[in-house]
């Protein structure tokens, strides 16, 4: 049992780090971004392709802190002339092709066959390496936020066009975000790999994205300790609906499908009795001087 | 002229803010009928908040609110619009995804019969808006915006107007205008005015009545005859300390 | 430093909204723009401050030609504005906007945000102090933990005010700063633009409240239909006939009274 | 030409599900996954009813409909009602909660493997093009139905109060619009609809609980080509994407270049798709389709 | 000690779960027999059912949950090779036992002594296919199969047989599972004009893929790989147009009694993954009762099992990775509504 649930955990937490992730770009910034799976599969397939071509665990790391902010600062791009609705489809786009491509040219992502990744020897290494991970990105995140960069961050999140009367360049402040934050999706995707010892097209498809935002609105979009407990209660109400299930007789298709059906309603439930999440976004206190 | 609507509006007692904010306390005033009653009062003193608090767009916590005979407290919005209250908002007053016409068919809703005239009627009155009908109306000027969301109200065809504001953003000569418009319809038709005004000498050359709000409470109430601009300086710049004063 | 409008024309579909403007708003002085309503005065602001391409015409400040269209350079570049409806960060504080309206903080960089601490620390604590001052200056005080969103009409149009308060600017561009702003606030208003005007700064000032115009600008400039009908010192300007047909009407004095006595 | 005619089948079979998203997001500001969902309803109401019951296919449709616009408005007084001041993310994901419960339920009661409606469908005689006589109903009826709903919003008082609704709310009260009551009515229509096109799907292929996932894509892509929130802009969006789908894997790019046959893999078709699509959004084509949109409207 | 558990992971929810349903069934059937006949040495099997929605998340999540806290031994798995790979990862380094009852990416065979595959790997019934439709005097095939390891590791085995006996690939199509439409698919294959159409995928999709085929006038034989878990469109137009290679022995003895009785139960027509199942818990059964019930025991006696047991699905051979060869291959034709054995 005990197992079981630093593997839950370890799971929750990537999990979370993906969710930290998506709330600097979206909690904090505005940047609806549908392809958060993107940078998580770009840090997972940095893990394969090193595997593949034996460059080591360091190697593969590398590359996933490399690649996911280029690709974040290309992606980010189309964001500085459009609407927040279009970048949302392109990011879901863009995820798309990177799986299709995996999918479909063997030579880079294995194809229909997945890459094999060196996998982690026990769960207690990547559940540490994950507490790690989790810790740097929470300690990233609460600095943006609480820091006159979060607080412009979420100027632009308002009103675009105040944030540039008030003379900055809300592109900037956007690229800038969107590289930190893949640099954090990137490394847990590489982590994942590591944990799964294995990368295949179908692990980040564009439902995967869906998972993360829900975990970030079901938390409370902007805090990140919301989002990070959001993380976790989707882990647990996914898993934990597995125990629910095993309790009845019904044909076990029937029992699989229901079990669903109740994760749909805990989540719809949650999500009307608390719509703003576990953890309301806080308004910042100051002093008042006399 | 005889007022041929008898109408008042009356607040007792109401609390009212948004959500759990409370902003106006145990406020209680009523118009007379065909009288134009003015509230002032110092910026986020709760006028707005009042106004909204009639139309049932503010949450209610305590008192009642009357319409003529009615109890109209619980009612919802579009119920009290079809009674009559016509409403001129301070911000946000317009459609802006609608054209400028669509914006004029809206303020006839609860009158599909009448539209084209209503539509004219109103278009008389701001002809400005003539060359922006099918112009979206986020992309009126400022002005040009409060008039549209002016001629929307009057098309309600109003028994009673609720007015936040309507002077703001318009020239000197609309204003002259606005407020000629205001005293026609209450010497014709006897319809009484509830009009916001941070414009005090405007405000108080139409007004009957003047109310004015400090913090959510009403601090002064009286005819026009006997307020002063003096005294209501010294109300707005807090010189002298806020005590109610009621007549 | 100075701004300098050459020329302007704004064409929306079919209508001339700002045609053929030109206008010079020097250090040390605030120039008046007023004119009816849609007569284009928000227009040429929007021009001014890069948040709309003009379709001719070219903005100068300090004789520096300005890009079109690129509202943060021309921010940077010295001009700041409030807009006639207010744009604040809706879900922020009053005093998390004041703080935002601040330039050049280094707490907004990634890198001195994680390698500089000290120096952002440092940075925060001098802005902090001066939205302290502003807070009080626009009468706001009270309210610095409320969001923006949740203030009435009137303490939005102060709190913008402030924002370009705290962002130092040597050209300022104000769009109806007094509407719904209630008298013993426009009064503050009017010291402060004398005061910044006495700092050597440019203004330009949109406003329908004549006697703000009267009292403060040291000339006006009339548009209407997007057309400069007229430009010269505030008392001229008021007795042009041409300005009193179509924006000023009729005289307090001539309007009908009403219980004449209150004012008196 | 046989090109021409597959992507006007499979632009109709989207575009009525992509008009209901975009209707939803126009006028309730969210996007509704749900949506799509109630296509799914909307064809298995329909089996039921048609295949079970066994009533003729065209009352059965329309009950079916019916029956779909009643269980978005259900769905609205439970759910989305009592978040109407939430954020659209927030709204957003209850409709992925909503749907995610429907399509378990649907497939605990149906189970999850594919269902069939038969229907008599013979090939047209036409030389050189294939086509069914169900393929001219699926594209009549949508059609026929996008012009109904276009006229039903732009041209009659309601369809304005519904997006003067959307643009402010509050004001809309104040003019005496009863929101709630509108808002309910909205959802009829946009049941009805994705039923509709949920039922054309059905006719055409077969019904699933998880179809909603594999149409997702695609009507998300039409809806945002076409603008999010212009109705006519989401069919131009559907067919422009269902033609280049189709385009692509039809040509002989090979002989083109002078030589031997050569097409595109089909399992580069959604690639090229994604790709297309993304293209046309950094293009800001939506603008222009948009445009083309309310100029033949 | 009175019960033995043994996990099942499936997809019985999300695409494709008809397969997943049917290896339930021979699942439970094989239990329930077992656990008529006495058990295992008079423990009684209970069989623990977890969904795996097809997402290799939710795999890993319910094989944790099997081998951690019910800790099952052995578990058996139906899952594409994206899902199996992770799993069997997992369950190499748990020393626990997976049986392979549909996968078959040649990966797997990296797995000797927790893996065991009760199936062919897809290479050598593509093989056979490909050769097997030269013979039948097609010379110019498409080939039409789903886009993951399964399709497209038949496709070439079957392709590079087909092309060495000197046949031409007129057009090969891996489609993505679970459209809504197969229409421009369908038009491409009818463009190249080929003889036949070598085909194989799961019945939701094959059943489009035969509609439009004939709403748009594609008249040509089909010669499938397992054609049992294709679902036929229409009976009288697919009446001697498909033929395939399945298992053999499932038009006799116990196979063909098997999918007789699970027509009768469950009105409808059984998939070959049910035999599959059946033998799956069978050979577990079969190692346990002779080495004990812990993953090392049953991974021991397997191997010495596996020949000696009476198969539904024919006799197993392994080779020395635990992988399937020589599988008994039945070549099959589609008449009169029923699959024949054409021998
Ligand atoms: N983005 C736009 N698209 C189309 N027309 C516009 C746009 N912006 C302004 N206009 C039109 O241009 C004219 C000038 O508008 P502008 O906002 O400059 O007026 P203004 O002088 O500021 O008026 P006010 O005193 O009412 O604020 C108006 O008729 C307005 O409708
Ligand atoms: N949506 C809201 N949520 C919470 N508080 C609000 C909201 N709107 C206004 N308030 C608060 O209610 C108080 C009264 O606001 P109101 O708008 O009624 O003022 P007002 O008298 O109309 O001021 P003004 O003259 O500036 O328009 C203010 O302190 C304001 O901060
Ligand atoms: C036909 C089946 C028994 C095997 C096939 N490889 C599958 O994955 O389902
Ligand atoms: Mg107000
Ligand atoms: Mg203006």
């Amino acid at each position: 049992m005990i197992e079981f649930l630093i593997y839950m955990g370890t799971i929750a937490g990537i999990w979370a780090v993906l969710a930290i992730s998506l709330n600097l770009q979206f909690g904090i910034t505005g940047l609806v971004n549908f392809g958060q799976v993107l940078p998580f599969a770009i840090g997972a397939y940095g893990a394969g392709i090193a595997t593949r071509h034996e460059l080591g665990i360091p190697a593969g790391v590398l590359i996933s802190l490399i690649a996911a902010p280029v690709f974040g600062a290309l992606v980010v791009w189309p964001a500085r002339r459009m609407a927040q609705d279009y970048w949302a489809l392109i990011t879901l786009g863009l995820a798309e092709i990177f799986r299709l491509l995996m999918m479909n040219v063997p030579a880079l992502g294995g194809g229909v066959y997945g890459l094999s990744v060196t996998r982690m020897p026990g769960w207690s290494i990547s559940f540490s390496l994950t507490l790690a991970l989790l810790a740097v990105a929470y300690v990233i995140s609460e600095r943006v936020i609480r820091s006159p960069l979060g607080r412009m961050l979420n100027v632009i999140r308002e009103d675009e066009i105040l944030a540039s009367t008030l003379g900055r360049d809300p592109f900037r402040y956007q690229r800038s975000i969107v590289m930190l934050s893949w640099v954090l999706a990137g490394l847990a995707g590489n982590l994942y790999a590591h944990v799964t010892g294995y990368v295949h097209e179908s692990s980040f498809m564009v439902i995967e994205t869906f998972v993360i935002w829900t975990a970030m609105i079901l938390g409370g979009a902007g805090r990140t300790i919301g989002v990070i407990a959001g993380a976790f209660f989707v882990q647990a109400l996914t898993t934990s609906t597995r125990f629910i299930a095993q309790w009845t007789d019904l044909p076990s298709d029937v029992v699989a499908n229901l079990r669903l059906a109740l994760v749909g309603l805990v989540l719809v439930l949650m999500i009307v009795y608390r719509p703003a999440g576990i953890f309301a976004e806080r308004r910042a206190r100051h002093v008042a001087e006399d | 002229m005889t007022s041929r609507h008898t109408t008042s509006l009356s607040l007792t007692d109401v609390d009212a803010g948004y959500g759990k904010v409370a902003i106006l306390s145990r406020l209680s005033f009523a118009t007379d009928p065909g009288g134009i009653l003015t509230i002032l009062g110092a910026n986020g003193s709760g006028k707005s908040t009042c106004l909204k608090a009639l139309m049932g767009l503010a949450s209610l916590t305590g008192g009642t609110i009357r319409l003529g005979d009615e109890d109209i407290t619980k009612m919802p919005v579009h119920r009290r619009v079809s009674l009559g209250l016509g409403y001129v908002p301070q911000v946000d007053n317009v459609f802006g995804d609608l054209s400028v016409d669509d914006n004029l068919r809206m303020g006839a809703f609860l009158h599909p019969q009448e539209t084209p005239a209503l539509r004219e009627q109103a278009l008389e009155l701001f002809p400005q808006l003539k060359p922006h009908l099918r112009k979206a109306a986020r992309l009126l000027s400022g002005g040009e915006r409060r008039m549209l969301s002016i001629a929307q109200t009057l098309m309600i065809k109003p028994r009673i107007l609720l007015m936040d504001e309507p002077s703001s953003d318009l020239s000197p000569k609309l204003v002259e205008e606005v407020f000629a418009c205001i005293t026609d319809l209450r010497e014709r038709m006897g319809i009484p005015v509830l009009l916001v005004e941070q414009n005090v000498t405007h405000a108080l050359r139409i007004a009957d009545r003047v109310i004015v709000l400090a913090e959510g409470s009403k601090v002064l109430d009286r005819p026009t005859e006997a307020v002063t601009l003096d005294e209501l300086g010294e109300i707005f710049l807090g010189r002298h300390p806020v005590t109610a004063q009621q007549d | 430093m100075s701004l300098k409008i050459k020329n302007l024309t704004v064409r929306f579909g079919g209508q001339t909204a700002v045609d053929d403007v030109s206008l010079d708003v020097p250090a040390g002085q605030i120039t008046g723009l007023v004119g009816p309503n849609g007569s284009g005065k928000s227009t040429v602001m929007n021009a001014a401050t890069g948040v709309l391409v003009p379709d001719r015409g070219s903005i100068h400040i300090k004789d520096k030609l300005l890009h079109p269209g690129r509202p943060g350079d021309t921010a940077r570049a010295g001009l700041g504005r409030t807009f006639q409806i207010p744009r604040l960060a809706r879900r922020l504080t009053v005093f998390q906007n004041l703080l935002a309206g601040a330039r050049d903080q280094p707490g907004e960089q990634l890198f001195s945000l994680f390698f500089r601490p000290r120096r952002v620390a440092d940075a925060e604590r001098s802005i902090e102090k001066r939205a302290h001052a502003i807070l009080k200056r626009i009468g706001l005080a009270a309210k610095l933990n409320t969001l923006a969103g949740e203030l009435s009409g009137g303490q939005q149009k102060l709190l913008t005010m402030g924002m370009l308060l705290m962002s130092d600017c040597k050209v300022l561009l104000l769009d109806e700063p007094a509407a719904g702003v209630n008298p013993a606030l426009i009064e503050e208003q009017i010291l402060l633009l004398q005061s910044l005007r006495d700092e050597g700064r440019a203004i330009l000032l949109v406003e329908h409240n004549m006697g703000m115009i009267s009292r403060l600008c040291d000339s006006v400039c009339v548009l209407d239909s997007g057309i400069k009908i007229a430009h010269g010192d505030p008392e001229t300007v008021q007795r042009d006939p041409r300005v009193i047909a179509s924006y000023l009407s009729m005289q307090p004095e001539q309007a009908p009274a009403k219980s004449q006595e209150a004012h008196q | 030409m046989q090109v021409i005619v597959n992507s006007m089948i499979y632009a109709s079979q989207i575009a009525v599900i992509a008009l209901g998203v975009s209707m939803c997001y126009s006028i309730l500001r969210f996007t509704n996954f749900a949506q799509i969902q109630y296509a799914v309803v909307g064809g298995y109401l329909l089996y039921v009813l048609s295949a079970l019951l066994g009533l003729p296919i065209l009352p059965a449709a329309i009950l079916a409909m019916a029956g779909t616009g009643l269980l978005a408005v259900a769905i609205d007084m439970l759910v989305f009602a009592k978040m109407r001041e939430a954020t659209a993310e927030s709204k957003m994901i209850a409709s992925w909660g909503v749907a995610l419960f429907i399509r378990s339920v649907i497939a605990a009661i149906f189970g999850g493997s594919a269902l069939y409606i038969e229907t008599n469908i013979s090939l047209l005689p036409l030389s050189g093009v294939f086509i069914t006589s169900l393929d001219i109903f699926v594209v009549l009826a949508s059609l026929g139905s996008m012009v109904v709903l276009h006229l039903a919003l732009v041209r009659t008082r309601l369809g304005t109060a519904l997006r003067a609704m959307s643009s402010n709310l509050g004001l809309s009260r104040a003019r005496g619009i009863p929101t709630e009551t509108m808002i309910r009515l909205m959802w009829f229509i946009v049941g009805a609809f994705a039923a509709m096109g949920g039922i054309l799907v059905a006719l055409q292929t077969q019904l699933t609980p998880n179809m909603d996932l594999s149409i997702l894509l695609p009507v998300f892509a039409a809806v945002a080509i076409g603008g999010m929130s212009n109705i006519f802009g989401a069919v131009a969006g559907a067919f422009l994407l269902s033609f280049t789908q189709n385009v692509l894997i039809a040509i002989d790019f090979g002989s083109l270049l002078g030589g031997n046959p050569w097409y595109l893999p089909a399992q580069f078709k959604d690639l090229v798709a994604v790709t297309a699509l993304v293209i046309v959004l950094m293009a800001n084509l939506q603008g222009r389709l948009a445009r083309w949109g309310k100029a033949t409207a | 000690q009175d019960t033995v558990d043994i996990g099942v992971i499936a997809n019985l929810t999300g695409s494709n779960v008809l397969p997943s349903v049917n290896l339930v069934r021979g699942a439970e059937a094989a239990a329930k027999a077992i656990n008529a006949d006495g058990g295992i040495n008079g423990a009684q099997i209970n069989l623990i059912i977890e969904d795996s929605e097809y997402r290799v998340q939710e795999a890993l999540n319910a094989a944790t949950k099997l081998y951690d806290v019910d800790g099952v031994q052995s578990a058996i798995m139906f899952g594409g090779s994206n899902l199996m790979i992770p799993v069997a990862e997992m369950a190499r380094d748990k020393g626990r036992v997976l049986i392979n009852v549909s996968s078959s990416s040649p990966t797997l065979a990296d797995f000797t002594g927790t893996l065991f595959s009760v199936l062919p790997l897809d290479n050598i019934v593509g093989k056979a296919l490909g050769e097997w439709t030269y013979d039948r005097g097609v010379r110019k095939a498409a080939f039409v199969v789903p886009n993951n390891a399964f399709g497209t590791g038949l496709m070439e085995a079957a392709a590079a047989a087909f092309t060495a006996k000197g046949g031409e690939v007129a057009t090969k199509v891996a489609y993505t599972e679970g459209q809504p439409d197969y229409r421009a698919e369908v038009q491409s294959v009818v463009q190249t004009g080929p003889d036949a159409i070598i085909v194989t995928g799961y019945g939701d999709d094959s059943h489009k893929w035969f509609r439009l085929a004939r709403t748009l006038g594609l008249d040509v034989p089909w010669y499938a790989a397992y054609p049992s878990i294709l679902s036929i469109e229409n009976p009288e137009w697919m009446d001697g147009k498909l033929f395939g290679i399945d298992n053999g022995g499932l038009n006799q003895g116990p196979a063909k009694a098997a999918v007789e009785a699970y027509k009768a139960e469950h009105g409808e027509d059984m998939l070959a993954h049910y035999l599959y199942a059946y033998d799956a818990i069978g050979i577990l059964a079969a190692a346990m009762k002779a080495e004990g019930t812990d993953a090392a025991d049953i991974s021991a006696a397997l191997p010495g099992v596996v020949p000696t047991y009476e198969a539904l699905t024919g006799k197993i051979v392994w080779d020395e990775k635990n992988q399937r060869i020589d599988p008994p291959l039945d070549l099959i034709e589609y008449k009169d509504g029923q699959f024949m054995s054409m021998d």
